[in-house]
């Protein structure tokens, strides 16, 4: 009945087996990976994904009392990503980010006291109290705001990489979203414009599988995301987003990429959520994902991967990661007490920044 | 009569509870809401849901929980996030003989699909003359508090208003949550279909078998002769709320839940107006432009003379929502605000 | 002064060509436009062009045409229609420096970019705390007529002077669209910048240097006694068209066009309606929760014990833009049906 | 600087490669294929493509009269993909078209009458004069209405081919669009979710190279269309669009696919329009695009190409062909006629069909 029934069955298949070998073997960390990165560069890694890791459980911690008034979409499992890909980038460049944000605007080197008093919705707060957990904001360290609304950050991030080009400065601005944020059609026209015009923009998906309790499955056909790359004629990369060597290697390439003039490229980072969509819970329990699936993510732990690696490689030692720890914590604690003991703002600023005064 | 009755408390409710040993039959907005689907798709094959999470054990805050384990994954449907497309996807659906239910759960997402619902599913009986209709109901949801801010926050039922070839609906009570959506799904039509996240708690009696509440149809949810108070969706309670205080005033009020506000019910607010001859309107959305604007238009124009005094517009400050708890509450208002405003017009005079 | 005066036809026309001996310089519309784009441009580097066609040899019906051969297609740039995505990089572009001005050639395509409008540019500032801001003029074109039909004709101010962040303009002299358009460039916000078509061939004294004409300001176009006129965009035309007929029934217009609707010069129509008592609105959207409606609302607000009759609107119908001549002809209004509703007013009284 | 930059750079390349190839030998006509096509079809093919090419021919003799008083979009150059598209779709099967819809409407059998009577605004229109050119529909042919909106009519397809799915019956859905809506986000979301259902939809894309006069280089990173498929797991391929016999394999295949519960295709169908964007003139001379590219095209003409082919192939006679173009002619006549004569609506009728009073 169909006479080239072959041609479209190679099609069929070649696309299917395309996906089927990328889905299978994302990329991990070359074998030289490790010594080709100096040891200050590691330990800045671990500490940063430490330092978020600790951040989230921060707020787990005093999320109960109530007093922190904001939704938080907390990161914990996927703190490699924004460890490895904001290592890359200078103070100048541009990331925007989504509700999922607390991690890259740790990476990016957002003060903490700040974020902290942003969520306790007081007057010292990054965003002075008006934007909450899902619109961190740090203009002076590339960070130009943050949005919640799903795809929306995606071609904004391309709009910067457009200025960064009309201006003739090497900036570079890194797009962060979900897998969820790929069924969006900002995601597809951001990825055209930024291939057309070849700009300095890294399109950065964190792939944790789910959103919000939607499996990828329930709405993409496949689940590779970087093989979309292609259709735009963009280099796209698929890697193991708890491996933070891996992580490093192809945000360093992207972003070398981009910094040099060669374009845009898609980076999709494959990664697991720990706690539920939004709030300090776990949502296993409800039945929103499979128990077994959350349980063989927790084992990849980028935390205790990265200490594992830097302790094997001696890049750090236990008495190190220790005293760091006890460092880190402290921020936390001061972060907090900054946050809690901050004025609010006056009731009268609620008519303030509607419109920018110059 | 049972079913115009708004309660407005704890204590209501257990009031409520009394009377369904009066063979009374008690039950929340967000039961309601999902009894009338589930009826619905029961009755009808074309009905299905459609929506991000519709499935999700959460279920839409519970207004759409478990319906996919009795109904199938395929007729209560997760969607990608891509709400335009998706609109379109209900549109060519629905005109292809289906009824879906589109489904959001916040309000704010819906500027992603305005095309498909100002440039498509509003227009497409009259670019057709009326050849081809599109039976579609989307569900949105209004957000209110814990800083959910800017972006999920937003009641933007003035911007379909505005919108010839909608309709659009909001419900107050578990009643008429039953009855509209019931109407909603028959109308053939597209309806925007709008609920107030604080309203899912509410009881009221709602009876079991299916019936309909009139789209387009006003109803007193309290005779009064000094004031008119219109107050849409939640803002009905708040309305109700200020009853007592304003009495203790001396001041009667009357209270108009438009239930349905494209169309809207003029005649009933006219009439009402030319009773007490006094308009304070309460909406949940931005003054300019906004319902209130309409209500205060309609009447400016159509019932001039009766009024007395000038016309009130209670509403959320033209400011996008802030995050701060302190914020907040310089931003939303309560029953508190409609009984200070209507005092206020009494001095003024 | 010159720079307030509106020629309302071709004689008109001739008599600004006088006026240019005079030491006036008279242009168009469209040219005045062209010119402040142009000036900017020069003056900034951060001003650059954007849009679908914009290099095309119509340039945008002509407000555009050639500016690609003067500043390189890199600052005069076509684009993927892509509406949602491009205003995304529009307005990632304005924050991070650059003063980018999106031209869209139909506002029926609008709703496509509601959520980078609504969601994000109109709110950014606001959810950062004035951290951040978004310097973006966004042009769109009003048509009208030849079964442009229901998809290519829509007037959709209305929704964005109900969105908080926004500011929306609506020229309608040669004058005031290159002073507004300068403004609207310096802002510092996103600026709706609303053109009807119909505009483009009027003529009128503009200025060769760069100048401004303030945001929020609206204007005394015929002073009058008996009844305030508010009329927008081209319907300011249609208002003064409208003064010689009531004249002659002994009726004394005062016309006020807003100019800006968002922000709204409430009190120049307040006091304007003090003096006159009576109020009719032009405006070329639709009826419900129109401008029209924000408008009768202030007034029914703020100055009704003034009112010395019911206000009016004189609006499209709240129906999609039919195709048939006949259709259009019973949609679309003229001066004649202001100067009907206004006599009517009086009879009414 | 770089460490992967190999495997970088033959992702690039590979992607680019894939362009080219494709880009440079669009899928034309198999040998075999004329043979395999009964001589009735082919027959019927040549009528549909000459009736349209009469149709839109006869739009421009009559528009100078001002009294057709809507925009006309037509597709003259590009009338052998609507033809050979239609013959494969059964009555109750569903199209959606575009602002360039009149060919899709012939071809899909709409009554021409009640298509020019809704030109000329007429209550006898197929849309009782509210829709005009650009909202042609024909409900109980298939056609649900059309959408000027670029890129608005896609989903709206794969709704229809959602609802045969639910029905349970076994009729397709076709979303004629251009190479203009590929840009869109809907695009993107569309295929993204016929892909993930298997819908029966046919994204046919028909690729003139120009949105307005934006040429496909100002909006694209490559011009292969069909290439975009892969990445939603669907088969793609591209036709020479002037090539009635490729298209027809082509769009024979996806349907019958589709029909057969095998799920969505995007078949690209490369071709060329030959007068303006909108309205009867021909744009060259307003140098909207190269005099030698137009010209180039006009030799690929599809109704000579047809014409020759049926001649050669002796499925046709020149006699038979005149007739047959007399016969068209006459049908021409009738349509203008019966739009220029018919009543115009009544005002008030402005006032209906705002909504549907069941
Ligand atoms: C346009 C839009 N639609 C829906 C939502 C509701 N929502 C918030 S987060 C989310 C899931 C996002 O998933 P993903 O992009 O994968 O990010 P993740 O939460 O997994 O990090 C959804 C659907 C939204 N915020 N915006
Ligand atoms: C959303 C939207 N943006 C812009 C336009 C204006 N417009 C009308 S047709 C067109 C070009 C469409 O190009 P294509 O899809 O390739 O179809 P073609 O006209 O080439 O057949 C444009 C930009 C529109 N109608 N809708
Ligand atoms: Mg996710
Ligand atoms: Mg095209």
């Amino acid at each position: 009945m169909v006479k080239n029934k072959k041609l479209i069955k190679t099609a069929v298949k070649k696309s299917v087996r395309l996906v089927r070998t990328q889905a299978d073997s994302p990329r991990r960390a070359t074998k030289k990976g490790i010594n080709s990165i100096p040891a200050k560069t590691l330990k800045g890694l671990y500490e940063t994904i430490l330092r978020i890791r600790r951040f989230e459980e921060k707020i787990i911690e005093v999320y109960p009392a109530q007093d922190m008034k904001t939704p938080v979409h907390l990161c914990i499992g996927e703190e490699a990503i924004a460890a490895a890909v904001c290592i890359h980038l200078r103070k100048d460049d541009y990331i925007f980010s989504t509700h999922r944000s607390h991690g890259h605007s740790i990476a990016k080197g957002s003060d903490m006291k700040r974020m902290m008093a942003e969520f306790y919705g007081r007057k010292t707060g990054c965003s002075k109290g008006k934007g909450g957990s899902m619109h961190l904001c740090d203009p002076e360290n590339g960070i130009l705001g943050s949005t919640a609304i799903v795809g929306g950050g995606i071609p904004i991030a391309v709009g910067a990489g457009l200025a960064s080009l009309m201006k003739g400065t090497d900036t570079v601005s890194v797009a962060f979203f979900g897998d969820g944020a790929m069924d969006e059609g900002t995601f597809h026209e951001s990825m055209n414009f930024a291939s057309l015009k070849k700009l300095p923009v890294i399109f950065l998906c964190e792939n944790n599988f789910y959103a919000t309790n939607s499996p990828q499955s329930a709405r993409q056909p496949h689940d590779n995301i970087a093989m979309r790359a292609a259709g735009y004629g963009m280099p796209g990369v698929q890697v193991d987003g708890n491996d933070v060597v891996a992580v490093y290697e192809a945000a360093k390439e992207a972003v070398d990429r981009a910094r040099a003039g060669g374009g845009p490229s898609l980076v999709e980072c494959r990664t697991y959520r720990w706690k539920g969509h939004v709030g300090p819970d776990c949502d296993v329990e409800k039945g929103c994902r499979p128990r077994d699936e959350h349980e063989m993510w927790l084992k990849k732990c980028p935390v205790e991967r990265t200490r594992k690696l830097l302790l094997e490689n001696k890049i750090m030692s236990e008495k190190e990661m220790e005293k760091l720890l006890d460092n880190i914590n402290k921020e936390m604690d001061e972060a907090v007490e900054f946050g809690r003991s901050s004025p609010f703002p006056d009731a009268s600023e609620l008519f303030d920044d509607v419109y920018y005064k110059g | 009569m049972p079913w115009t009755k708004v309660y407005v408390d704890k204590s209501e409710f257990e009031k409520a509870a009394q009377l369904q040993k009066e063979g009374l039959r008690g039950l929340t907005f967000r039961e309601a809401l999902k009894e009338a689907t589930a009826q619905m798709m029961e009755k009808d094959d074309r009905v299905f849901v459609m929506g991000e999470g519709v499935d999700d054990p959460g279920g839409i805050f519970g207004s759409t929980q478990g319906l996919h384990k009795k109904f199938g994954k395929e007729r209560v449907m997760d969607l990608p996030i891509a709400e335009n497309g998706m609109t379109g996807v209900a549109i060519g659906a629905a005109m292809a003989g289906m009824r879906p239910i589109f489904v959001h759960m916040r309000m704010d997402f819906l500027p992603m699909c305005m095309d498909q619902i100002v440039n498509h599913a509003a227009k497409w009986c009259y670019m057709t003359g009326g050849r081809t209709n599109v039976p579609l109901v989307i569900r949105s949801i209004i957000g209110k508090g814990w800083g959910s801010a800017a972006q999920h926050s937003q009641a933007l039922q003035a911007l379909f208003m505005h919108i010839p070839g909608l309709k659009v609906v909001m419900p107050s009570t578990p009643y008429d949550v039953k009855g509209l959506m019931v109407s909603s799904i028959q109308d053939g039509n597209p309806v925007m279909f709008i609920e107030h996240r604080w309203l899912y708690e509410q009881i009221g009696h709602v009876p079991e078998e299916i019936y309909t509440v009139p789209i387009g149809k006003g109803i007193v949810r309290k005779q009064g002769k000094d004031v008119t108070v219109v107050a849409v969706s939640n803002m009905v309670y708040e309305a109700m709320k200020a009853v007592q205080p304003l009495e203790a005033e001396g001041i009667d009020v009357e209270v108009i839940d438009p239930r349905t506000i494209k169309p809207l019910d003029e005649d009933l607010i006219i009439e009402s107006v030319k009773k007490t001859g006094r308009l304070v309107i309460v909406d949940i959305g931005w003054k300019t432009c906004g319902v209130s604007a309409e209500i205060a238009a309609v009447v400016a124009e159509k019932a001039f003379k009766y009024l007395k005094a000038p016309v009130k517009r209670v509403t959320l400050p033209d400011v996008p929502t802030p995050n701060s708890p302190v914020l907040e509450d310089a931003y939303y208002f309560d029953y508190k605000r409609i009984v200070s405003s209507v005092k206020e017009m009494f001095r003024e005079v």
